[in-house]
């Protein structure tokens, strides 16, 4: 027996026995997520435990090292544990922006002793961190953000407002772009701060979307005071780690449709809706449409798998995270206006036990967010212009 | 078609009066405070003093019989302010389709009704997801109605109820009072935050008209054309707000209007405003003139202002960032309605089938 | 009987009287149009007979003024004239570019000597006239041209090269732009100029299109002598003529399609070659497709109709043109597409006289021109959103 | 997918040997010389001696035996240079054909031929305007076949018929000698100058196979997934001749490429063209490892690279302006044959329909 066929024994063995039951039920929609934190309130003891005892392993992030507080994998073994929990159905321990933005940027620029101090407690799931880039006039521009941490010797004194902090209202921890250097060009002078929520003078007020959730806040910093040491790789350099971010943030777009449509294949969803003649749906223009839009989002795939195993030959992905990123939330956007297309009145009914609560409308409306999140699909389109190919500047 | 002076001089009042009664504001604050009725009763009441709520309404009956260029005139400002009111439940499909089909005492206890704004109708078609009003499973024998309707307009606030049956061969609208035994009314608040209900019928006493068939098929091709009218408004008062947008926000150290592609895409989209009001008038107006082909500009205007009014919203909110995604905002009030109004009365899809129908092919 | 109905009657009689039965059938294609020049070759006595008799009415140009040989009609008169010629499908007697495009530039622009000179022949069809814009590195950006005319004290001394000049080789004089003072910025310093093909130094070769048609020409100017007075408007200021002329081009565009489409409904076309399925196109798809496509058309055709009413009661069409522009080529294209697709095998092929010589794919081919000549649709789109939509410049 | 070692030296070398013996000039050659045989015969016999005939013929027969991705490896080089020669007919369709169900003494007799480049083969199908392979009047009954076809690729130089008939219950193919009495061939030139051809059989001999029904469905498979890796090659190309000229050509005093409009829409069909590519490689290797969902691949991938394909043609014409239109620049060869190699063995639509049916829908 091989040592990965031998990890993947001990891995499911080890599953097998650690996984309770209720984390095995596949997960029904944003509320069975455990994001962890100082204020999280587990659902159920079993997804307590399962937290605890994955983040014992090392698990809940597999592949950062172990002396950091993750599994220390190589990217096989972690291939391998991501298989058999899907095997088991077994959900996500923990997740939170300290896992995917974090802990990557410090991973790559942190000094060891930011690593030792802030990823232990993201791997056991006690810290939960927000993110703040955008500013109410800094949105796609985001390098024009006016944030400013002025140098009071011994500290920072962070002054100005964050705007779209995911989750800010729920987070103990915010990493966050601030201006050190008034006077340098727009993309330098930024450095990439850490502080507590708590810390006085931090306020966030949580902002309701079209969809009717509020998954964002505005933030705002009155003369917070920030340690000197918190800051991410070099001073006024923050914008090589927001760009890292940026770019690693991309690539964890897949394409694949969240909520109600996660693994429902539109056709036949679209079938019990509008009915069928001959075994065909009975809407033939909405046929055409789904099929096309299948058809691309087969391709899409095709083009996802394909980067991936470049990437996983070491020949980077770059720019073209800026194409899946832009195509994967434009092809998201019409797959929800097909789905609404086919639910038609039974998809628009807002207040209803029957919808959820206008589970369907709601999803609809928040996917035009995808395309302007993270990146506006025109700023991704001028980066593939000019990253990908090569066009000149005006 | 260009508009002759009376329809010009209504079109200037009654963007006044919405712009002045019925703004965007007046909607969220009816949601807000989950009104009851959930239309606006102030600007409803403005309409009838205006004589809007009979502009479909025969003198004789009260009303001042504007025909249906003037009530798209109507609702082509309804649509820029998305004023909340019963306009097209009871002024456009009631009155329609009790003018047309209705018995002479029908239509005496009706219509000055709707003129005096004394009365609320709302028509029950559809019975499922989609606008299917040619197979309809709603039963009328023996003078009673069985069968479950949904997407009912002001169904819950309605004083008759209109609604379409079979009696084994024609489809026909059916007189039925809310309150008679036997009717469930389940309000039901759609993602624009319009007032639709879920109506069962058990048995229930129905009224025939004296040519129900017929007040049936006026009652959808003129609500049909209204509706187009109503999104072409909505999508003209998106884009204008969009392009006051691109001319006010600056990224990047310049305005985004300058940037070309935004510059073509809000070029196209004006494009697909412009024709769309164009042809919502024209049909309309084909319409009113009982034109050969009035079936066929009606099915391609609506279909045409649906997909205008959802590229509309969807430009609208992306072209604003993320600040068109929140709900402090307005613009994603234009596209909700955009879809709700796009579904009401036969979608996008269904208007291109039965153009393509009429087309022969 | 009003003076309108008199006209009506008036004209029906003579039409009934004159039209000779062969010029009262249906044009099958662009070899029954008669373009008139000196090296015109009438296809029939008929057709020489009915130029000639139009003409002597001046008919030709019915509502330019009878002293320059046109008919002085108003413009309800020649919609009575348009009526009852269509009423008898009596085919346009004689037509080219002195009619569209010269004969509205004189009348707005040319000195009456000029216009005593050039109208009465372009009425009596003797004179066949071509236009010069384009040049090989001023394509849409027309004001960039480089042909200069030398002010030689008694005339001008054209040098230069123009691409695209419709039937330069069929015609016989040739209004043309030049640059009259090379030191002025762009749109300054260029001339609307006439001369005759025959000038010594004037060279044209046709161009084969992708569809085999060679409609345009590239032209050569050597050394050709131009008078000093066959300026139209004033010295330098030809832009305005251009401009003008370019937006009374594109007022002409009404969105129907020319060729074999014109006034056949695409889909029983596509019925006959793609059948039926209880009476529907048994390709879904395809049929919503060209429901879509009929109902944007339906769309336009409301557009073009309201902005024709506004002409008409004096507002002016202005920057709207570039609207009609862009959009009715961008639908002719899309019907061309959906013509093919409904053809499939049998509109491909190309030698046979089954197509007539690939008539189908060629004029698929040949409209794929319609939004590049007389401005591209991206020019289009420019002047939308800076004239209309008032979007500032970078 | 990536390809491995063998598969990538495939391509380079293929790359090398289509743009020197095949480049599009070679199109333009031979269509202006009227070329009776009408494909590029030095070009072909370079392929023989470098074994690409024989890339689907069994080792036994004396092929190499690539499977499908090496053949849409070759397919993708011509559709960059537009080669003009029989592979499709005859490597593709003729070959997987013939080695799918042909008898063991067809299989001797043929695929060899094949593999040396002493034999052309060509699948005759269609009937009418489109595609239908379902739906055939072709008989087959008491070994003669009877029938007109169409869009009979390379059939006026074929020396092997494999004609699509069906029995009254299955549809099959049937060996045809283009010599024997009753064949009526004419010579049909498409839009995109390749050969063609109409056939009428008249009670014609014919050869069953031991599996007529597996070859012809198989063929049309590979047929398929081969035409899409060959659409997205002309895509590829039709994109890189664009791209350059948006970084040579001038307008209004600057590169065109500098324009943002055109450089969104630029990226657009660089994304559209990538993808296309990586489907057709995913379809192709499906084919191969007969993977389940191998056939909605392949219909998925020649849909998608239809549209691919028309989309870039269209997108390069109009961004090379008025020189995109005029013969004597390349670039309109690459829109006629996208259209036309859209067209053969169906169209997007017709993909699209069985990818639909496919899912359940």
């Amino acid at each position: 027996m091989s040592d990965l066929e031998q990890f993947r024994a001990e891995t499911r063995e080890w599953l097998q026995a650690n996984c309770p039951e209720e984390m095995r039920q596949p997960v029904r929609g944003p509320e069975d997520h455990c994001w962890g934190g100082r204020k999280w309130q587990f659902q159920s003891d079993a997804q307590r435990v399962w937290m605890e005892r994955m983040a014992e392993k090392g698990w809940t992030a597999p592949q950062w090292p172990q002396e950091y507080g993750g599994g220390g994998l190589t990217p096989e073994q972690a291939a391998i544990l991501d298989e058999e929990m899907k095997r088991i159905n077994a959900r996500t321990p923990v997740s939170n922006f300290g896992f995917w933005m974090l802990g990557p940027a410090l991973l790559k620029f942190g000094s060891d002793e930011l690593k030792r101090k802030h990823l232990p407690p993201i791997c056991r799931g006690e810290i939960r961190w927000c993110q703040g880039y955008s500013e109410p006039n800094a949105g796609s521009d985001l390098a024009s953000l006016q944030t400013r941490a002025e140098d009071k010797g011994d500290h920072f004194l962070v002054n100005g407002q964050k705007i779209w902090t995911s989750y800010a209202d729920k987070a103990d921890w915010i990493f966050c772009l601030v201006r050190t250097d008034p006077n340098a060009t727009k993309h330098n002078g930024i450095s990439f701060v850490l502080f507590d929520m708590e810390t006085p003078g931090v306020t966030t007020r949580p902002i309701e979307l079209i969809s009717g959730e509020s998954p964002f806040c505005e933030t705002f910093f009155d003369d917070v005071k920030v340690e000197k040491d918190a800051v991410v790789g070099e001073l006024n350099r923050g914008w090589d780690v927001a760009k890292y971010l940026l770019t690693h943030e991309r690539n964890n777009i897949g394409g694949e449709p969240p909520g109600y449509l996660k693994g429902r294949a539109l056709g036949p969803l679209a079938a019990e809706h509008v009915g069928t003649e001959n075994g065909k749906l009975a809407d033939s223009a909405l046929r055409a449409d789904i099929a096309r839009l299948e058809t691309d989002h087969m391709a899409f795939r095709a083009l996802v798998a394909k980067v991936r195993a470049e990437a996983e030959a070491g020949e980077g992905v770059g720019a073209l995270s800026a194409v899946l990123k832009y195509y994967g939330t434009e092809l998201n956007k019409r797959r929800y206006e097909l789905m609404m297309d086919a639910m038609g009145a039974e998809g628009l009914e807002w207040e209803s036990e029957r919808t959820q609560g206008g589970m369907f409308a709601s999803e609809w409306l928040r996917s035009k967010g995808n395309s302007i999140e993270g990146g506006t699909s025109e700023v991704m389109l001028g980066i593939v212009s000019k990253r990908v190919l090569g066009l000149p500047d005006a | 078609m260009r508009l002759n002076d009376e329809q010009q001089m209504l079109q200037d009042s009654v963007a006044r009066l919405m712009a002045d009664k019925g703004p965007v504001s007046r909607l969220r604050e009816l949601r807000d405070s989950r009104d009851e009725k959930g239309y606006d009763q102030p600007l409803w009441q403005a309409m009838v003093e205006a004589g809007l709520t009979g502009i479909l309404v025969p003198e004789e009956h009260g009303g001042i019989a504007f025909g249906l260029v003037g009530a798209g005139l109507v609702a082509q400002e309804i649509g820029r302010n998305l004023s909340v009111t019963p306009f097209l439940s009871t002024a456009v499909l009631g009155a329609t389709a009790l003018s047309t089909g209705a018995t002479a005492e029908q239509q005496s206890k009706w219509l000055p009704a709707i003129a005096e704004g004394t009365a609320l109708v709302a028509l029950a078609v559809d019975e499922g997801a989609k606008h299917r009003p040619d197979s309809l499973n709603t039963r009328y024998e023996g003078g009673k109605i069985s069968g479950d309707k949904l997407l009912v307009l002001d169904g819950h606030v309605a004083d008759l109820l209109l609604v379409a049956a079979t009696d084994g061969s024609d489809s026909a609208l059916y007189l039925v009072d809310p309150k008679a035994s036997g009717v469930t009314i389940e309000r039901t608040i759609m993602a624009d935050n319009r007032n639709a209900a879920r109506i069962q019928f058990d048995n229930v006493e129905a009224e025939p008209m004296a040519d129900g068939a017929a007040a049936l098929q006026a009652a959808l091709r003129a609500g049909r054309a209204v509706l187009a009218a109503e999104l072409a408004g909505l999508s003209r008062e998106v884009f204008e707000r969009t392009l006051g947008y691109l001319k006010e926000r600056k990224q990047f150290g310049r305005l985004i209007g300058t940037f070309q592609a935004l510059q073509h895409r809000a070029a196209q989209l004006m494009i697909d405003v412009t024709m769309t009001e164009a042809l919502a008038l024209q049909a309309l107006d084909a319409c009113d003139n009982n034109a050969d082909d009035a079936d066929a500009q009606v099915f391609a205007a609506k279909g045409k202002a649906a997909r205008t009014a959802l590229l509309a919203g969807q430009e609208g909110v992306q072209m604003h960032g993320g600040i068109g995604m929140t709900d402090e905002f307005d613009i994603g009030f234009f596209l909700k309605r955009a879809r709700a109004g796009g579904e009401t009365l036969g979608d996008a899809n269904f208007c291109a089938d039965r153009f393509a129908t009429l087309g022969g092919y």
